[in-house]
């Protein structure tokens, strides 16, 4: 069952060639149909009661300890959901925009969808890491091949950063694996033993860092950030959409599914460090965005401050926060994407995404303009939509940690007004300053951003369907340092108490 | 109980929403069917729940229609509650709401956005209606943004103008740090009583919080959005702005409605207010300033909206006031009063605008008695509640703050403030009136003879005048606070009395001595500062909005991506110098071996 | 007999140093047939006659005459010899001397380290023969390829020269 | 030598009657196919042989040899990777048409076959020795083929000359200090067997250390790396293949027996020394190849920096129980793919007339040649150590073994190093989906780079067959 | 027989392969670098007899057979190189070797 989720994908890409020489826009159909595929196998998974929806367990290398282990519960569900469903807003959205290799782009696009799919399913760390850097592969060619013109630059830097900082992850699960050896005698890569480790807090907190550092780079965390600005300005829409709904929860998930269980304890004593990192994402993405022209690149440092407070959510290790990240790795997803895509289709339009060559769409597209409003209102957290619920959760998390980090963090509400506002008055605003007409919304594209504004409103009022599909999985992360840690959390230097308040 | 009153707020947002989707396949009559319809349907149903209220007796309903999200340690549902409080604030805003509904559709009429402008405006009723009538906060504030987004699309209402855009993001800015004051509060409520029912977490904080420090800092975080909302210092610079609007959203929004908000917060928190008397004390002194300060700012403006404008500021500052003083009653009667004669002083002015074309300076006004006496009455009578003229609803509210105040708290610098500023107050409202309707006459208006206009305004124009009538159900509401020691001596009556009465005097013995008050202050200094609204603006341009402009500048390029780069250009600098030496040089080769030996051996040493 | 061993092996340095230094190079091979030479002597002295003897026959005699062969017939006269005085100039000189003074030092300093002088004792020829067609057995057959290689291809790469002067294009 | 030893010998023995069987054919028949299929057909005997050849368990045979399973699986590898070589050459050197010659090309490369299981099997300096300078002087002579496209009469080709000469003189120079190595070693033990160090040892350690100057310029490692980048350049391709595979891997082989046997890096400074020259190596080497425009100089620092990671595994003999393994399956990694890549130059750079190694003759070969620009991404992804192919699970044993080692800092470096080689196998990546060159065509043996892509792929998705097979030592 | 001490044959042989290493560097005539190259094998057979010497076993005589076997393997495989090279350029000059670099 697992397996074809897998499978699907991988299939589809490599027909790619026969459905292309069928017709026309056979690969886009092909593609269409593996990723509906995927959505009806998923369709019909639910919980058990157990710790896993689904569980498949085969050896791969034994003598490595390493197995072919598949697990799905509520949180890689929810995950697996976006993935599918962005993975078809993103065949979708170039249907146009895509005109040369049609085949090998899509053929791309599904593996690195099976990739994510992969990522999201691995409980063995060995597969888990050889999934987080296939997903990479076919990432990095969408935007070399598709991409616009610094594309050379940006999939360089992308694939440097990321495979580096994987490197660092591999060396961190070998170390687990190898503690595991020193423990038991056996060496291990599967989730389930290494959870039983008990690591000496030195090694822990190194271990940890290892993996933090890969899934920081991914998320992006301030200042490893660099590599996304450009990956997601130079990549084409669907690549940026792919990379900033998909790619990046990746990061999250790896924090949520393995640093944080595996290393508990030295996980709450970096929390603060994360936690300050995160808060400094939160402003210094927003900052950065609202300096941008360019809107594309705004739109990514919006990226950055928006997973800024998944990363505090995360860390600040309570349910409320916890909930808060996983539904702002939703909400994030969407509105996004959303962005993305309609800054793809103002470029098939204008040529152009300067903010300072733009201006007045909404006399020249009324309902794109719409559209983009409502995109932007979501990414500035207005109660309602997807995103509010998130950040409101992971601050009121948060604060129970911490006060003056979330204080500090609230700020960047300001900022997401000051940046989402500033977009739609010189794009949408002012005298209409594109003297060429061009046709507004078509039905496909009505559909694609139809779509993901009702699911940012659908969240927005009612994201319970989502808390509590990853209420479960959640307390499981939870509880593993609640059960561990021996750290006092009131002690710590950001309690809200220890201040005397 | 309550399901039903949901529809209250629901039945302006979904019209809202069909004007929104199918706005441009609809004439103007079928938007203004479907925007006004809406809004009579909700006043009607308000009605209803306000005679069902007042008839049950007063007792406050509360009821969870729908589960709005339950995470790990916080449950948040689509509450309702209503009181007394509500039942005020839903009359007023339903009730006023109406009629600037019915005088948009004159004043609209003719626009290409005529449909948006009513989605919009739906919309933001609905919100309205929501934050009053949430029992949750946090559905207070969605609809506290919810209004903050209106007021936002419509200030940009005429979006092609780069100046209206500007002043919407402002006041959506501005107001976002008063909402993150107010979010922080609720985090604060969150994490001590893991509750957001206003209620519950109203009536928690009163029964655990009785030592502690916590209610001083939610009170002042709860101030600082209301401060933000309401447009008090330090946070007002954006109402004056806000004029950029059409006129009706200056009347419903940024006069008698959303600027309100934090008035009403503060007396729906009243509990945890109590709880901080410092915080008290903060919001009479911020109300007290504002409202000194705004009238003057006021008294020498030379856009009419604007004088409106610093008119309302100055006004909630004394809604502030009164809350500040423990007369909260008081307060909400002035809101209540406020909105009719201030929605009526905005829609006559809107009249009075169209009439000239879209000219809002009043050096260019002047003579209009004669042309325009329709408009000449509705301002005369809203002039004269501003400034609180006996027997207008005006002059009985404002009476009660400063009676009220003064009793619960004696003369203080606010008192005096408050005071004074009721002076100036009329004194700029006959300034206003002068230099409208009299004098010569500068433009030529067309006649304001539209009755669609007309008769809104004829209704304000009587619950201007009586609605001091309106029998307001809080005595439930408001924990009485304890009178004060202080006896009212006839002195202060009289004073009190007087006030309004000094300011015309003063405005007439300039007139009659045939100085206009432009020329007096014109050239001063203060009548600069006054201008420019104490120059707050250009103290925030200069601490905040330069220096982040500014680092944005600077930084547009990501300074973090410099070690990365850095990293690059080391990378080819290195490769560059060892490509160098790899220069096929036979003994160079050698040489390297010898090298790598003379290495080798060095470590092994 | 301590004696004549330091002073075979100066000569065998100084022979030495005058091949590195020469600018003829019959000259500077005939020095380098007496290094070869003295070395030899010296391996007698250390109580290896097979050795000696084999560097007497094979080293000097068949590699050098090689050699001796080779410069023959790329006979460049003096104008050779002047082109090796310019190459030589005493710049040329200084950095690889300092490096390998170095490195002298340096394995000077690691060599030296205290060790028992130990006494020589003869190995004659018929030990090493037994050695080599004994367990070394292997070894004599490998390094009879390594001849075969050699010869493979020093022919291989010569053949072409052969072709071109004798004009013919194959054989 | 008794019987059984005897038996042991049957694939060295086979190589060398492979040799001599080739040139005396050769002498009486010059045909150059016949040549080809002698060669293959001798190498194929011997793999074949090695199947009965191989004893049970370890054997010693004489004190040079010890045919174990270490022999075993590199004796595999270097008789397949030298068919493979055998394949580029058949179709390298019969570019020069009929007059070229190209038998002797194979009784060399048998030669250095041979060199090579001689390595492999070696406990013995005399072994070492020999089997080093049987492959050396066949490579000089190899790196100085004459061949090519060019009429005959001009001989060696100038780059092959100069190639050649340099490769000699630097070599020999090497090969000095290996031997000055292993006389001092000798002189402080009296033995040239393989063995662990006596306590007190004064000259061993500058032994060692000379040693280890000798091998690590066999091996290109920094800075003794000069002679790599030219010869690869100057050598005809497959004979750069040769040199960047066998006669790197069969060295490090026997070193890492040597390492085994003697527990050497216990050794204080000379384990630092290592350490250095790996870091060296792998910095060095991939910051050499970042901008390199020409495709076998850039294969030639890779493989440095490639040298550099194996090396990590060296440091890791003794520390950790994969390190054999690591080295194994690394060297495996590395030889596929090296082949693969020059395999693959061979048939994307020397298809036109002249042969052309810009980088920018990949153009658009993603477009023009799509099985063989895939498998030119998986190679330089290989190359790179990305998962799905056998370079990652070498890299990932090389890491394995590096952290059961501990060896922190170099790891550091390591992924240092790694994340520049991104950089350039990237690019070649890049330049492949760019335009195509006005000139490019497509020839020689593209069935060999499929192939060789193929098992790339296979063994990287499912090693099991190889990882189980490793000797265990 | 002699007794001498380890450490100054050593010296000797070091000292005879370092000026074999000058020569190597500091000629550019391809035929005095074989030469010098014949200098530094010669002292590392050195060291092999020396050794077999000291321990009174065969195996440095035969290393110092092998060292032979190389050092004419090597001569005949170079000489054939250089005549090359003199074919090519009328030169032995070693930095005429320069044509592959970067």
């Amino acid at each position: 069952m697992l397996i074809w989720l897998l499978l699907v994908p991988v299939l589809a890409a490599v027909l790619m060639p026969v459905a292309e020489g069928w017709r026309r826009d056979g690969s886009r159909w092909l593609s269409l149909v593996a990723l509906g595929l995927q959505a009806l196998l998923l369709l019909p998974l639910g919980s058990d009661g157990g710790t896993w929806w689904l569980e498949s367990r085969t050896d791969w290398l034994p003598l490595l300890g390493i197995g072919w282990h598949l697990g799905l519960d509520g949180l890689s569900y929810l995950l697996l959901w976006l993935t599918v469903a962005l993975g078809i807003v993103s065949v979708l959205i170039s249907w146009r925009e895509i005109r040369q290799r049609v085949a090998f782009f899509h053929c791309n696009l599904l593996l690195s969808v099976a990739g994510i799919v992969g990522v999201f399913l691995a409980l063995d760390l060995f597969l888990f890491f050889v999934f987080w850097e296939l997903m990479l592969i076919p990432m990095v060619l969408l935007i070399a091949i598709w991409g616009h013109d610094n594309r050379h630059y940006a999939a360089t830097k992308f694939f440097i950063f990321t495979q580096a900082s994987s490197l660092l992850m591999l060396i961190a699960i070998l170390g687990l694996a190898f503690a595991h050896r020193a423990q038991t005698g056996v060496i291990s890569f599967d989730r389930d033993d290494l959870l039983q480790l008990q690591l000496s807090p030195v090694l822990a907190h190194w271990l940890m860092l290892g993996f933090f550092v890969a899934f920081a780079v991914k998320l992006p965390m301030v200042p490893l950030h660099t590599w996304l600005p450009d990956a997601h300005t130079e990549a084409p829409t669907a690549g940026s959409v792919m990379l900033a709904a998909i790619l990046l929860k990746t990061g999250a998930y790896g924090l949520l599914r393995f640093s944080l269980p595996l290393f508990p304890e030295a996980s709450a004593a970096f929390a603060p460090v994360a936690m300050t990192l995160g808060v400094l994402g939160i402003l210094y993405g927003a900052k950065l965005a609202f300096a941008q022209h360019d809107m594309k690149r705004l739109v990514a440092y919006t990226s950055v401050s928006h997973m800024g407070f998944v990363l505090l959510g995360i860390y600040a290790l309570n349910g409320m926060a916890l909930q808060g990240a996983v539904m702002q790795m939703l909400a994030h997803g969407f509105s996004t994407a959303a962005l993305f895509i309609v800054v793809g289709m103002l470029y098939e339009r204008w040529h152009t995404r300067d903010l300072r060559q733009l201006g007045g769409l909404w006399t020249r597209l009324p309902r794109l303009s719409g559209f983009t409003m409502l995109f932007a209102l979501a990414s500035l957290g207005l109660p309602g939509l997807a995103n509010f619920v998130a950040e409101f959760l992971i601050l009121a998390g948060a604060f129970q940690r911490t006060w003056p980090l979330t204080a500090v963090a609230a700020l960047g509400l300001v900022g997401a007004a000051l940046y989402s506002l500033l977009l739609v008055q010189r794009s949408l605003w002012g005298a209409a300053k594109p003297a060429a007409g061009a046709p507004d919304c078509s039905r496909r594209e009505w559909l694609v951003l139809g779509a993901l504004a009702l699911a940012l409103v659908w969240f927005g009022l009612h994201p319970q369907p989502v808390l509590e599909l990853v209420r479960e999985p959640l307390l499981r992360v939870l509880d593993a340092p609640l059960a561990h840690s021996g750290v006092e959390l009131s002690s710590s230097w950001l309690s809200l108490r220890g201040r005397g308040l | 109980m309550g399901a039903w009153l949901a529809w209250i707020p629901l039945l302006p947002l979904l019209s809202s929403l069909t004007l929104l989707l199918l706005g441009r396949r609809l004439d103007e009559r079928g938007a203004a069917l479907f925007g006004v319809g809406s809004v009579a349907l909700a006043a009607l149903l308000s009605l209803v729940a306000i005679l069902l209220f007042v008839v049950s007796d007063g007792t406050a309903w509360g009821g969870q229609a729908l589960s709005w999200f339950s995470a790990l340690g916080l449950e948040v549902g689509f509450s309702l509650y209503f009181d007394g409080l509500t039942a005020v604030m839903v009359g007023v805003i339903t009730g006023v709401g109406l009629l600037i509904h019915l005088y948009s559709v004159a004043y609209m009429s003719g626009d290409d956005g005529f449909a948006r402008f009513f989605a919009y405006l739906n919309l933001f009723v609905a919100m309205m209606l929501i934050l009053v009538l949430a029992g949750d906060f946090l559905l207070l504030y969605l609809g506290w943004e919810g209004v903050g987004l209106c007021s936002f699309l419509l200030i940009g209402f005429w979006y092609r103008v780069p100046e209206n855009g500007y002043a919407a993001r402002k006041a959506f800015v501005v107001t976002r740090v008063g909402d993150v004051a107010l979010a922080l509060g609720l985090l604060i409520l969150v994490q001590q009583f893991g509750t957001l029912l206003i209620q519950d977490s109203v009536g928690q904080a009163q029964l655990l919080w009785a030592d502690s420090d916590w209610p001083f800092w939610v009170a002042l975080l709860l101030l600082g959005g209301a401060v933000g909302k309401s447009a008090q210092l330090p946070l007002q610079t954006w109402l004056p702005d806000a004029m950029a609007g059409p006129t009706p959203v200056s009347a419903l929004i940024h006069a008698a409605t959303m600027v309100t908000a934090g008035v009403y917060l503060i007396a729906r928190t009243q509990g945890i207010f109590l709880l901080a008397p410092d915080v008290l004390q903060l919001v009479q002194l911020v109300g007290g300033l504002t409202l000194f300060l705004a009238a003057c700012s006021a008294l020498v403006q030379q856009d009419l909206k604007r004088i409106l404008a610093y008119s309302t500021i100055s006004q909630i500052g004394y809604m502030f006031f009164a809350l500040g003083a423990g007369a909260f009653s008081a307060a909400v009667f002035h809101l209540m009063t406020h909105a009719f004669f201030k929605a009526l002083l905005f829609l006559a002015a809107g009249q009075v605008i169209l009439s000239l074309h879209h000219e809002q300076d009043i050096r260019r006004m002047g003579g209009l008695l004669r042309p325009m006496p329709f408009s000449a009455l509705c301002f005369a009578i809203g002039c004269a509640a501003l400034a609180a003229l006996p027997f207008t609803s005006g002059f009985y509210s404002k009476d009660a703050i400063l009676l009220q105040a003064y009793a619960h708290g004696g003369a203080g610098i606010a008192w005096w403030l408050a005071l004074a500023g009721a002076g100036v107050t009329a004194l700029y409202s006959l300034r206003l009136f002068v230099r409208l309707f009299l004098g010569e006459c500068h433009t030529a208006p067309t006649p304001d003879n539209r009755w669609p206009m007309r008769w809104p305004l004829a209704l304000l124009c009587l619950l201007a005048l009586f609605g001091a009538l309106i029998p307001q159900p809080l005595s439930d509401v408001f924990v009485s606070v304890p009178a004060g020691e202080q006896h009212v001596s006839w002195a202060v009556h009289l004073a009190v009395l007087l006030m309004p009465w000094l300011g015309l005097a003063l405005g007439l013995w300039l007139l009659l001595r045939g100085e206009d008050l432009r020329r007096r202050f014109a050239g001063g200094i203060l009548a600069r500062v006054w201008r420019t609204g104490w120059g707050f603006d250009a103290l925030y341009n200069a601490l905040l909005v330069q220096p982040l402009s500014l680092l944005a500048r600077l930084n547009r390029r990501d300074l973090l991506d410099l070690p990365v780069g850095f990293l690059a250009w080391l990378s080819r600098t290195c490769h560059q110098g060892l490509s160098r030496l790899q220069n096929g040089r036979l003994r160079q080769y050698v040489a390297g071996i010898v090298w790598g030996a003379l290495l080798v051996l060095a470590v092994v040493l | 007999m301590t004696g004549l061993f330091y002073f075979t092996m100066l000569i065998a340095l100084l022979a030495a140093l005058q091949v590195v230094r020469g600018l003829n190079a019959v000259h500077a091979l005939l020095h380098l047939i007496v290094t070869l030479l003295a070395l030899s002597l010296l391996f007698f002295l250390l109580g290896a006659p097979f050795a000696a003897a084999l560097q007497v026959i094979v080293y000097a005699g068949a590699i050098m005459v090689l050699m001796v062969f080779v410069i023959m017939m790329l006979n460049q006269g003096d104008a050779a010899v002047e082109q090796e005085r310019a190459w030589l100039d005493v710049a040329s000189w200084r950095v690889p001397g300092l490096l390998c003074g170095l490195l002298l030092l340096e394995l000077g300093y690691l060599l030296l380290a205290p060790a028992d002088g130990g006494r020589v004792r003869a190995v004659d020829a018929a030990a090493v023969g037994r050695t080599l067609f004994g367990p070394y057995l292997l070894l004599v057959e490998l390094a009879s390829m390594l001849l075969l290689a050699a010869l493979v291809g020093a022919w291989h790469l010569v053949r072409p020269l052969k072709n071109r002067r004798e004009g013919t294009s194959d054989d | 030598m008794d019987a059984a030893g005897l038996k042991a010998l049957t694939p060295l023995l086979l190589l060398a009657l492979c040799a001599v069987g080739t040139m005396l054919l050769a002498g009486f028949r010059r045909n150059g196919r016949l040549a080809f299929y002698s060669y293959q057909g001798g190498l194929l005997l011997a793999l074949l042989s090695l199947t009965w050849a191989l004893p049970e368990r370890s054997l010693e045979v004489t004190p040079l040899l010890r045919m174990d399973a270490f022999f075993g699986y590199f004796a595999v590898l270097f008789i397949l990777s030298a068919m493979a070589i055998g394949l580029m050459a058949a179709g390298h050197f019969r570019r020069g048409g009929g007059r070229a010659r190209v038998e002797e090309s194979y009784v060399l490369l048998a030669i250095c076959l041979l060199g090579a299981l001689v390595l492999a099997g070696a406990q013995h300096f005399a072994a070492l020795f020999i089997g080093l300078e049987l492959m050396s002087v066949a490579s000089f002579v190899l790196v100085a083929y004459p061949c090519g496209g060019r009429p005959v009469e001009d001989g060696v080709q100038g780059n092959s000359l100069e190639a050649g000469l340099k490769y000699l003189l630097l070599s020999s120079a090497a090969s000095a200090f290996l031997l000055f190595g292993i006389g001092c070693i000798y002189l402080d033990t009296g033995s040239l067997a393989f063995a662990p160090l006596p306590p007190a040892t004064t000259l061993s350690l500058p032994g060692l250390a000379l040693l280890l100057i000798g091998v690590a310029f066999k091996l290109a490692l920094v800075p003794f790396h000069f002679w790599s980048p030219d010869i690869y350049e100057g050598a005809p391709t497959p004979v750069a293949a040769l040199v960047a595979t066998l006669s790197k891997t069969a060295l490090f082989a026997a070193v890492l027996r040597y390492v085994w046997y003697g527990a050497l890096l216990e050794l204080p400074g000379l384990a630092t020394a290592v350490a250095v020259l790996a870091a060296l190596s792998m910095l060095i080497g991939n910051l050499l190849a970042l901008r390199q425009r020409h495709i076998k100089r850039l294969l030639a620092y890779s493989s440095i920096a490639h040298l550099g990671y194996l090396l990590v595994v060296l440091l890791a003999v003794g520390h950790a129980g994969l390190a054999i393994d690591a080295a194994a399956v690394y060297v495996l990694a590395y030889s596929v793919t090296t082949l693969g890549a020059f395999a693959l130059v061979g048939c994307v750079c020397e298809a036109g007339a002249e042969a052309d190694y810009r980088l920018e003759v990949f153009g658009g070969l993603l477009w023009r040649a799509p099985c063989l620009g895939a498998s030119l991404i998986l190679v330089l992804l290989s190359l790179a150590g990305i998962p799905l192919t056998l370079g990652f699970i070498g890299k990932f044993y090389i890491f394995a073994a590096g952290v059961e080692a501990g060896l922190w800092w170099l790891l550091g470096v390591l992924v240092v190093g790694s994340a520049i080689g991104l950089y350039y196998y990237l690019r070649i990546v890049l330049i492949m989906l760019g335009p195509a060159p006005e000139a490019g065509g497509i020839g020689g043996r593209r069935w060999l780079v499929y192939g060789l892509a193929l098992l790339l792929v296979l063994l990287g998705v499912y090693p099991l067959p190889v990882l189980s097979w490793l000797p265990v030592l | 027989m002699t007794e001498i001490p380890v450490e100054h044959g050593l010296l000797f042989a070091a000292a005879l392969f370092c000026i074999g290493l000058v020569g190597v560097l500091v000629r550019r005539n391809l035929v005095f670098m074989l030469m010098s190259l014949e200098l530094m094998l010669n002292a590392t057979a050195f060291v092999f007899v020396l050794g077999g010497a000291l321990h009174g076993n065969a195996d440095g005589q035969v290393m110092f057979v092998m060292i032979l076997t190389l050092a004419a393997a090597e001569v005949a495989v170079g000489l054939a190189l250089v005549v090359h090279l003199y074919h090519r350029h009328r030169s032995l000059d070693a930095d005429r070797l320069d044509v592959m670099k970067g």
